[in-house]
C-alpha cells in the first residue's frame, strides 16, 4: 500500500512552487487546516493564488490559530465570496495588498462550488445564472438561454486543496464532521493534489464504505494534527478566550441573536 | 402611538410567512430573530451544509459547545433530530433549485424586486457576497426585512438602487418597521402598516410607488 | 410535521401527466424503483420521457421486475447513456418504438450525470469535454476553450425522479445502500418532484446526520415496499431463477468472467 | 509455435502496467480478467459509484451474494475493506479528473491514438456508450485489450477509424492477442510481439504503419 501519511506539516507543503493556485477552507476557526497554512507561510511560497469560501481578518494570535489571511504577503490572487466581515470593514484589511498589486475576483458561494465542480468534472465552462445585472457582469460574457440570461463561468482547478478532516484511513478514505465538510470535498475532487489535516489517521477497513465522503482516491498526502498543533480543543479555547475581547467578532461567531 | 416595529416584532412577522414544512435560510440580523417565532415544523438551513439544525449556542454555554456545527452567520448552533449534513454542491442544489425560502436583510430594494443587500463600497470590494445573490436568485421566496429608511432618513425602498446589486427582481416580500409590502408585477403593493401609521404616511417615507391594497390593514402577527 | 408518507404507488403517482419527464435510475435489478415504474404502466400516462442511466430490455416477467422498458408504450422520448445490452443487438428493441416516432438521445453517462447537476444548480448549460469528435456532435454547439474543443450540453430538469432508497426517516431523510446510490441522489436533486420506494421508513433522529446522502428537502413523496411488492428478496430470486434460463444475460450479471 | 495468445494472457499483460495504488476501471470482456492478475494494492473502480470492490461473484455463490454491489459489468461483487460507496456525479469527477486508469475493449484503435469502442452499427441506436466515453477522454492512462484482427481478418489497428468514434487521441497502450503497441506522439511504436511472431507479420496484420522499437521483445509478462 503506498504511504500518503506525511511526518510533518513542512513535508506535505515541501513542494508547492511559486505561483500555486490553492484552495483552502475557511469556515469560522473549526473547518480550517490551519497547521497546513501555518507551514506553507513558514515555507515562504510566493505568488500564491488562493481559493477560500471565506476570507476573513487574522484577528486570532497565530500562536492559536492561522487562517487563510496570514498569507496575505505571500498572495498574487484571491478568490472568494466573502472578503472581510462586512460588519468590520468589507475588504478593508486586503486593501493594502490591493494597491500593492494583489487581484482580488468575488463571486457568489455557489458560483464557487459550481465552478469547483466544473474543474472536477473537466468541463470548459457554464453558464451560471448567478451575478447577471450586478457589477458581477464586468468582463464576463453574458448569454440568453431560453429567455434568461446567464453569465460564461470559468472551472476553477486549483494545483492543491488544503483540508481540515475528521478521519481518514491509511487509503485516503476521509469523513469531515458537521460544517468542516462544506467546501473540502468539491475541492479535493477538483484539485491536483489534496493534502489533509486530520484529527485522527485509522486502518484500512475502519470506516463504513456508506459513510466516506471524500474517497481516497482524491486524498494524496495525510497529517495527523498533532496534540500541540493548530485546531485541537485547547487552542480552541484560546481563541474563544481572545474573541472574547472582540466584541463584534464574538457577536459573529456565537452569542446573542441581534 | 406613532412607533415603529422593533426588531423582535419585525422578525415576528417575517416568521408569519413561514409553515410545517418550510426550510429556510435565515440571514445575519433581523432574520436571525425569525428563528424565536417560526411555527413547528420549519427548518433551518445553512449554505455551509447543515439542513434542520437547532438553536444557537448562547455565550454563556460557549464551554460546553461542539464546534463542529455551525450556523449561516457564523455563529455555533446545536444539532437536532433529523438534521442532515452535506457539502456545498449540494447545499446550493437546494438554494438553486427553489426548494428553499430565504429571509434576508436589505440595503435596498427597489420598485421592480430588485434587491441591494451586499455591498455599499461601489467596488468588488465594498462587500461580502457569500451565498445572498445565491440565495436571492434561487429561493423560491425571498423575504427582506430591513428598516424602511436609513439612519437619515431616507427612503430604503427605492425606484431604482443606488446601491450595487445583489440581483434583479428577486424579492418577493419586505417586511420593514413600518410596513408590509409585496413585490407585484404591477407593482409594489401595500398590505399592512404599522399600527398608528397611514398608507400616505408610508408613501412619503417610500420613494417607489406604492399601490394600496383594497385589503390594506394593520401589521398581523 | 408534514406527512409525505402515501399509502400507495398507485397515490404517489396519481397526479404524473401526460408529457411528464421523468427521471429513474435502472442498474441491474436491484438498484431500480420497480414498483414506481410498474404503477406508471397502470396508471398509462402519455407523452412520457424517460431520463435513466441504463435501458436495458424487459427480460424479467413483469410478476417479478419492472424495468423502464415496460413504459416504451407510453414514451415520446428517451434519454441514456445505455439503450440494451450490446452483446444482445444494442438498442434492438427500441427500434420498432423509433420507427413509430419515439425519440432517442444518447450520451456518455458522465454527461448524464453533469447535465443533472447543472439542472439542479440552476444552470443555463455546461460545455462538456465527451462527444468531441464523434457522432454525438451532431446538431451541438462545439466551442473552443484555452485550445480544447467542448460540446455545449443543456442542463436536465426532470419534472419527476422515481428512486429506490434503503432507508428514509419521516423527513425525507435518505440513505441509499451500495451500487443503489449511483445517479439516484444528483436525480433527486434536479427533479421538481422526487417520489422514493424505500425498504424502511424510520423515525425522525433515527439516521445520524453525517450519514444521510439525500436531504430530505429533496424528497417529496415516500412509499414503503410492501412484503409483496417487486423488488424484494424474494421477487429478487425468482429473477435470478429467470436469468439462469437466459445465457447471455446471465453471464452478463453475474458468473464466470469471459 | 505461432500460436496468438489467449485472453487470460492478454489481460495479464495489460494488468502488469498497473502498480500498487492504481485506481482502475475495468470494461467488458478481457479487462475483467485482468482482477485476476493486478498486484497488491491496485483498486478497481465501476462508475456506478464503488471505489476498492473485491472479488466478482461467481454463479455458484449467488445465492448468498448481497446484491447492493454491482461491479462496471453489472455483475455482482463484494465489498471489501476500504472499499467507498459514492454518487455518479463524485464518481465522473474521479474519472474526469485523470486520476483513474481505464482498461477497456475496443474494436478500432487508429493511429493516432483514436478509439472506437461503443457502436458498430453506425448511427445512435447502435452501441450502448455507458461511462466509455468518459473513461477515454477523462483517464490518466487508457489501455485497450483486443484481438489484433476481426473474424475475418481484418485489421483492428487502422488509419483511420470506420466506426463511429468513442473518443480522439485517447488510447495509450494497445494490448493485442499478436503485440503491445504503444501509441507516441510520433505514432505507433511496437514493443512486444507474441512468441514466434516477427514485427513484419505483425505489420502485415495492421493497416496503420507502426514503428518498430529498438527494443523490440517477447511479451513480458
Amino acid at each position: 500500500m503506498i504511504n500518503k501519511i506525511f511526518a510533518s506539516f513542512d513535508e506535505a507543503v515541501a513542494d508547492i512552487p511559486d505561483g500555486a493556485v490553492i484552495a483552502v477552507e475557511c469556515w469560522g476557526y473549526p473547518a480550517t487546516p490551519h497547521n497546513l497554512i501555518a507551514a506553507l507561510k513558514r515555507k515562504g511560497t510566493k505568488d500564491l493564488t488562493i481559493i477560500t469560501h471565506c476570507f476573513i481578518p487574522q484577528v486570532f494570535s497565530e500562536e492559536h490559530a492561522a487562517l487563510p489571511a496570514v498569507l496575505l504577503p505571500q498572495m498574487k490572487k484571491l478568490i472568494s465570496p466573502i472578503v472581510g466581515i462586512m460588519r468590520l470593514g468589507a475588504g478593508g484589511f486586503v486593501k493594502e495588498y490591493v494597491e500593492k498589486g494583489m487581484e482580488v475576483e468575488i463571486m457568489g458561494h455557489g458560483t464557487l462550488a459550481a465552478r469547483l465542480y466544473a474543474g472536477a468534472a473537466g468541463l470548459g465552462g457554464i453558464y451560471d445564472p448567478i451575478g447577471v445585472g450586478t457589477i458581477l457582469e464586468e468582463g464576463k460574457e453574458k448569454r440568453v438561454i431560453k429567455g434568461k440570461e446567464y453569465l460564461f463561468q470559468e472551472p476553477l482547478k486549483p494545483d492543491y486543496a488544503f483540508i481540515a478532516g475528521h478521519k481518514v484511513d491509511k487509503l485516503g478514505n476521509l469523513v469531515y464532521r458537521g460544517n468542516y465538510r462544506s467546501d473540502q470535498p468539491v475541492m479535493a475532487m477538483a484539485a491536483k493534489v489534496t493534502i489533509v489535516e486530520v484529527e485522527q489517521i485509522v486502518e484500512v477497513g475502519d470506516i463504513d464504505p456508506e459513510h466516506v465522503i471524500t474517497p481516497g482516491i482524491f486524498v494524496d498526502r495525510i497529517v495527523l494534527i498533532p496534540p500541540d498543533g493548530l485546531g485541537t480543543p485547547e487552542k480552541g479555547r484560546a481563541v474563544i478566550d481572545q474573541l472574547t475581547q472582540i466584541e463584534s467578532v464574538r457577536d459573529l461567531l456565537f452569542g446573542k441573536a441581534d | 402611538m406613532k412607533q415603529r416595529l422593533d426588531r423582535d416584532t419585525m422578525g415576528m412577522r417575517a416568521a408569519k410567512e413561514l409553515k410545517d414544512g418550510d426550510c429556510v435560510n435565515l440571514g445575519f440580523g433581523i432574520p436571525t430573530l425569525c428563528a424565536l417565532y417560526v411555527p413547528d415544523g420549519v427548518r433551518f438551513e445553512t449554505e455551509a451544509g447543515l439542513l434542520g439544525y437547532g438553536r444557537l449556542v448562547m455565550a454563556d454555554e460557549i464551554d460546553q459547545a461542539d464546534w463542529h456545527y455551525i450556523d449561516a452567520s457564523g455563529r455555533f448552533c446545536t444539532p437536532a433530530p433529523g438534521m442532515a449534513i452535506f457539502d456545498v454542491v449540494t447545499s446550493f442544489a437546494m438554494i438553486r433549485s427553489g426548494r428553499l425560502i430565504s429571509i434576508m436583510g436589505g440595503f435596498q430594494v427597489s420598485e421592480r424586486g430588485d434587491l441591494a443587500n451586499w455591498n455599499t463600497g461601489g467596488d468588488a470590494l465594498g462587500g461580502t457576497i457569500g451565498g445572498a445573490m445565491d440565495l436571492a436568485v434561487g429561493s423560491r421566496m425571498v423575504i427582506i426585512t430591513m428598516e424602511h429608511t436609513t439612519k437619515e432618513g431616507k427612503p430604503r425602498i427605492v425606484k431604482k438602487c443606488t446601491y450595487p446589486l445583489t440581483a434583479k427582481e428577486s424579492v418577493d416580500l419586505i417586511v420593514t418597521d413600518l410596513a408590509v409590502i409585496e413585490v407585484t408585477p404591477g407593482g409594489l403593493l401595500l398590505k399592512e402598516v404599522a399600527p398608528g401609521w397611514t398608507a400616505d404616511e408610508i408613501q412619503g417615507l417610500t420613494e417607489a410607488e406604492l399601490i394600496i391594497s383594497p385589503d390594506l390593514k394593520e401589521v398581523e402577527l
